[in-house]
């Protein structure tokens, strides 16, 4: 058992008002220096077997067709390293 | 993980001195006493689970009981009730062998945690209700309140509630028909959250709550049990009762409407093909009381093994899977030779669907996990004898004191400009300016059969495509006259949902209630939802629509501050043919304009003395339920025979809001004059209720005044629809673009 | 005789008994289509309806898409039978590349439900004959993803071709690049567009106009007539 | 400049019915061997100046108040590193 995780995001190109409209909240909140903010979904995938590079050209195909429209978004796939801090 | 050994019912009959955590569960002591006489032994922590969610406030009712009982000893005759109050919801008969469903219920206190979510499963957990009943949902509504408009948390609560009852209603395929946004102080820790749901069947097709016929089985659907919603019963599931584990056990459910829609679409499935002897949806107490219910309303008892039970976290411990609140699930009971088919359909629909239990013919509910029975009780004891507290009640020592306060005296204007000014000020104040920022964000159309929406005074929707069948439904309530008055402002609540049905043409038929008020520990509380149930008992018998069913909310309130009293009404009302509806929008210059009812100096609770002085005090309109009913025939009539072309009744506000709110939408303005025996001031704010403002095309002038003088209602000539501005002669001209921007920008700027 | 017109029911698909209706009240036979079948029971056009088809979840229209219904409704799409996609149909039918471009969340990020003004821009396609060119109509529109959007390139080619079969008149009501409403194929058989005409085809209901109705007599005409 | 990229998931123990519906898709796109997917979301901040702890201490309030309502979800901060293979 491994997870695998699909970062989509839309491509810099495309208007993002989800991510507009965080980032115009912020000064509210009392938040400065953040110049932009984007929105985007993550997908964690529980993957059954050993993660070799045939499933993960699965899972890249996979998400190629299926989990971001490319004509709109851009992804990346990786196998889950615990970076940074949790809560 | 679980106890050992398993706390079957046998064990605890030999271990009678185990201690369970009654009253982390929110038994009293008396209470839990009570379970053990009941039992002859201690209980199990499956039926421990079960009596405490089960005798809970939310699913009891066991401080309200008393005097909801009114509503039943009171009701009025009526031929149209076909299924009265104590189901899933009431059932009313409106003609041509249809019969429709309704009630409204309250998601407050998860909505203020989780505004989008909290409401989103208010939306879902009403709608289920409708399609036990044998229905299909057909439209929904949502009275709502919320804290000061300005206040920053109010930001944060009214667009996710907002965004949660459209993105669950609008991917069910609801249209949203009506409701209310009502922006107080009062509501700020407390937002009510209130969510209705129609529905439509063929008198025959009615399904109740029951199981029957031994050997029938028992039959879960829908979505997979999790951990929603069980706070309490973690304790129970946990090695040694304080190492619970809270942080596992969610207080917030999450919807899914798309599992909602399947759920509505192969239950209607299932009983056209009349494969469902009993049907129950899992609500509050998820499967504690579905299968209590069930089983005390049949004739039989019922044995379920919790094994059989779907889950979506295989840690669950048999108290939690039957306290959890899992959305999106029913239970049906289908006889053993249907069950094939039954699961058929759940299939065609992707729903996943398992047998747990059957009916036996015993009057026992027995439960069994892992082979060992859990539970072995008799359900009605768990169903239905739950305790009834008569709490004490008495009349707050400060309600004189805020009666006498009169808001009558406050300063009223003194020049044309002031008057104006007042006006502006009335149209663009949160309370009164246009909500379409909200409504809008509501899907009306779906179905095809919307005739009206919002902001019509009510909802309408077409039942019968050939006959022009239709019901109407509107929701009202005004927290700040039940403050001043909780008798009178239970029945003012009536009298303008009432109004607000008959003034687009339908008859009222039936009520339904949300009754949202603070702690019932507190006695001026308890006397304050006394005099709103007493006073809603008796204006619904003297206007003859009986209750069919509601929902009670206490607590509402923070530290020692409860919120204004708010019974929410809403009244359901049948309508020959949709063709004959009246709208609220001026439709042709040049028809006169006619204010039908009398107008006093009312202003006591009154939108002007909140919006000019922000005052509340003094007395709340005078109720005249006779009024009001003979109002409701003369709009009848006239839509029916084509006397008027548009119509709007008289709420908050008084007659400038309803004539600027026709004028804009019909983008029509108004000439008005000031009729004898009045003052420009209170013909424009007096909320005097029993009023209809009515646009009669010229060529039915005397047909109409003679109707209403023949049958003694008071009739005025008040203007005539004219221009582009609503003018008050010798006082003031506003144009519809000034108004219009009064009106309409108020609620994007505070939200958007 | 008269035509027989598919409307396809997906799990969550609302608005399947409405376009039936409509398709009913234009003079023609409305046959129901299930998204698990591939048969489509040999009709003359598929109308791909309005809803939330899956919940919307992942993306409108993403999972409808690799419905078997739809393999088979790529393939007729593809030798010129009628499309017509509405709303979460559109989504469908962007999702499975039949039309150019995707569909996005509204920008201000809302549901938002109106009567709303159009232009009628392509009179031509199978399921706007009964327009003129440039009539300017209201139908009612109501989604959280109407957000059309296209990269520079398709939209010029897009505009060239006479594809954009309507535009947002006086409002854009989701950010739509160059206030897109509906759009077609290059053969002029599948058009998809954001509005609901299913919901403006009788007097009284819904927005109380029936403009929404010319979609079904063109297409029973051109079929009839074929 | 640097990208602070701030997870938000629901709870493990909430259900999440949009993972749900993905998963259920896979089998039919041919797609065997994932037993669980959960959807996210992601959000990236371009923040200007140095991301030391006292700002990744605000970012990580910013998330607690605002991007997550922990009552239904938990997240995760971290300061963008390029791992995986982007597209
Ligand atoms: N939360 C809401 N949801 C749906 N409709 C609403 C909501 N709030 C207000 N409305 C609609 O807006 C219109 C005006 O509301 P309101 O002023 O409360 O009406 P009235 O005074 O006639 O009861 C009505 O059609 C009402 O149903
Ligand atoms: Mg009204």
């Amino acid at each position: 058992m491994a997870r695998v995780v699909v970062d989509v995001m839309l491509k810099p190109e495309i208007l993002d008002p989800q991510g507009q409209a965080v980032q115009r909240a912020l000064p509210r909140l009392g938040f400065e220096g953040v110049s932009d903010v984007r929105q985007g979904k993550r997908f964690e995938l529980e993957v059954d077997g050993p993660v070799d590079d045939a499933a993960l050209a699965r899972i890249h195909e996979l998400a190629e067709s299926f989990l971001a429209n490319t004509v709109i978004e851009d992804f990346t796939v990786k196998v889950e390293e615990m970076v940074g801090e949790e809560k | 993980m679980s106890r050992t050994p398993l706390d079957t019912v046998e064990h605890a009959a030999e271990t009678p001195d185990v201690e369970l955590p009654w009253a982390e569960l929110g038994l009293k002591k008396d209470e839990y006493e009570r379970v053990v006489e009941i039992l002859g032994r201690r209980p199990t922590g499956a039926e421990l689970a079960m009596y405490s969610v089960m005798w809970s406030e939310h699913c009891s009712y066991k401080s309200s009981k008393v005097h909801l009982r009114q509503f039943g000893e009171k009701a009025p005759q009526s031929d149209a009730l076909l299924v009265g109050i104590g189901e899933n919801a009431g059932v009313v008969d409106v003609g041509q062998g249809y019969a429709v469903t309704f009630k409204v219920e309250s998601h407050n206190h998860p909505s203020y945690v989780e505004p989008y979510q909290g409401a989103a499963t208010g939306v879902g957990g009403i709608v289920r209700d409708i399609i036990a009943m044998g229905a299909r949902p057909v439209a929904v509504v949502d009275p709502l309140r919320f804290g000061a408009a300005d206040h920053p948390d109010t930001k944060r609560v009214l667009p996710g509630v907002v965004a949660g009852i459209g993105g669950y209603g609008n991917c069910l395929g609801l249209p949203n028909i009506g409701g209310e946004v009502v922006f107080d102080a009062c509501y700020q820790g407390n937002p009510l959250v209130n969510a209705g749901a129609i529905g439509v069947m063929r008198h025959e097709d009615i399904h109740l709550a029951k199981a029957s016929g031994t050997g029938n089985k028992v039959i879960l659907y829908g979505a997979r049990t999790g951990g929603d919603g069980i706070g309490g019963a973690s304790i129970l599931a946990s090695e040694t009762f304080d190492d619970a584990k809270p942080s596992k056990r969610p207080a917030v459910q999450v919807g899914d409407p798309f599992q909602e829609k399947l759920l509505i679409e192969c239950t209607l499935e299932a009983f056209q093909e009349k494969l469902v002897v009993g049907i129950q949806d899992l609500g509050a107490a998820g499967l504690s009381c579905a299968t209590s219910e069930l089983a005390s309303n049949g004739s039989g008892g019922m044995r379920v093994t919790l094994d059989d039970v779907p889950l979506r976290d295989s840690t669950l411990s048999p108290e939690e899977i039957l306290m959890s609140e899992s959305q999106e699930r029913m239970c049906a009971v289908v006889e053993p030779e249907k069950v094939d088919r039954f699961l058929a359909i759940c299939d065609k629909w992707d729903v996943i669907a398992t047998v747990i239990g059957e009916v036996t013919d015993g009057d026992r509910l027995e439960i069994f996990w892992h082979g060992g029975k859990i539970v072995d009780v008799d359900p009605r004891t768990v169903a239905h004898d739950g305790p009834v507290y008569e709490r004490p009640y008495a009349r707050p020592d400060w309600q004189d004191a805020l009666q006498a306060d009169d808001a009558n005296k406050l300063a009223r204007p003194t020049s044309s400009d002031e008057l104006k000014a007042q006006v502006v000020q009335l149209v663009s104040s949160p309370n009164q300016a246009s909500k379409s920022w909200i409504t809008s964000q509501y899907d009306h159309f779906v179905q095809g059969n919307t005739v009206l929406a919002q902001p019509e005074d009510s909802g309408m929707i077409r039942i019968d495509e050939a006959s022009g069948l239709g019901v109407a439904i509107a929701t009202d309530g005004n927290g700040r006259y039940a403050k001043l008055d909780p008798y009178a402002g239970a029945q003012l609540a009536l009298s303008e949902a009432y109004r607000n049905v008959a003034t687009t043409g339908a008859k009222p038929l039936a009520v339904s209630d949300c009754l949202n008020f603070g702690s019932p520990e507190d006695p001026a509380v308890m006397w304050q939802f006394a005099e709103a149930v007493r006073g809603l008992a008796d204006a619904c018998q003297q206007l003859g629509t009986p209750v069919t069913g509601g929902n009670v909310s206490l607590y509402n309130q923070t530290g020692e501050v409860a919120i204004h009293p708010t019974p929410v009404v809403a009244v359901l009302g049948v309508i020959d043919d949709v063709a004959r509806r009246t709208p609220v929008a001026f439709q042709e210059e040049g028809q006169l304009l006619y204010l039908l009812g009398d107008t006093r100096e009312e202003f006591g609770g009154s939108a002007w003395s909140q919006v000019v002085h922000d005052h509340l005090g003094g007395l709340p309109p005078k109720v005249d339920l006779e009024r009001e009913r003979l109002l409701a025939e003369i709009l009848i009539s006239a839509s029916r025979d084509g006397m008027i072309d548009s119509a709007h009744d008289l709420s908050d506000g008084g007659l400038i809001q309803a004539v600027v709110e026709s004028a804009l939408l019909g983008e029509k303005g108004a000439r008005l004059v000031v009729p004898d025996g009045l003052d420009a001031f209170t013909l424009l704010f007096s909320e005097s209720a029993g009023r209809a403002v009515v646009a009669v095309p010229r060529s039915e002038e005397l047909r109409f005044t003679d109707m209403c003088g023949a049958r003694g209602l008071p009739v005025t000539r008040i203007g005539v629809v004219d221009g582009d501005s609503v003018e008050l002669q010798g006082e003031f001209t506003l144009t519809l673009a000034e108004l219009r921007e009064a009106h309409e920008a108020t609620i994007p700027a505070l939200l958007a | 005789m008269t035509a027989r017109i598919g409307v396809v029911t997906f799990p969550g698909s609302l608005d399947d008994r409405d376009t039936q209706r409509a398709i009913r009240l234009a003079g023609a036979e409305p046959v129901a289509l299930w998204h698990k079948d591939k048969d489509l029971k040999q009709v003359d056009a598929v109308v791909l309806p309005g809803g939330f088809s899956y919940g919307d979840y992942l993306r409108a229209g993403a999972i409808s898409r690799f419905s078997p219904v739809m393999e088979s409704v790529i393939e007729q799409a593809k030798s010129g039978m009628p499309v017509l996609g509405i709303c979460n149909g559109f989504q469908i039918l962007t999702e499975a590349h039949l039309l150019p471009g995707a569909m996005l969340g509204n920008n201000h990020l809302h549901f938002i439900c109106r009567d709303q003004k159009l232009r009628v821009e392509n009179a031509d396609t199978a399921w706007t004959a009964d327009y003129t060119a440039g009539q300017e109509i209201h139908i009612p529109l109501k989604n959280m993803d109407g957000r059309y959007v296209a990269d520079e390139h398709t939209l010029d080619e897009l505009e060239a071709e006479g594809r954009v079969v309507f535009r947002y008149v006086d409002f854009n009501p989701n950010g739509s690049l160059r206030d897109i409403a509906g759009i077609t194929n290059a053969a002029g058989n599948v058009v998809g567009l954001m509005p609901h005409p299913e919901h403006a085809v009788e007097p009284l209901i819904g927005s109380g106009r029936t403009d929404g109705l010319p979609f079904f007599t063109s297409i029973l005409k051109k079929l009839v007539n074929a």
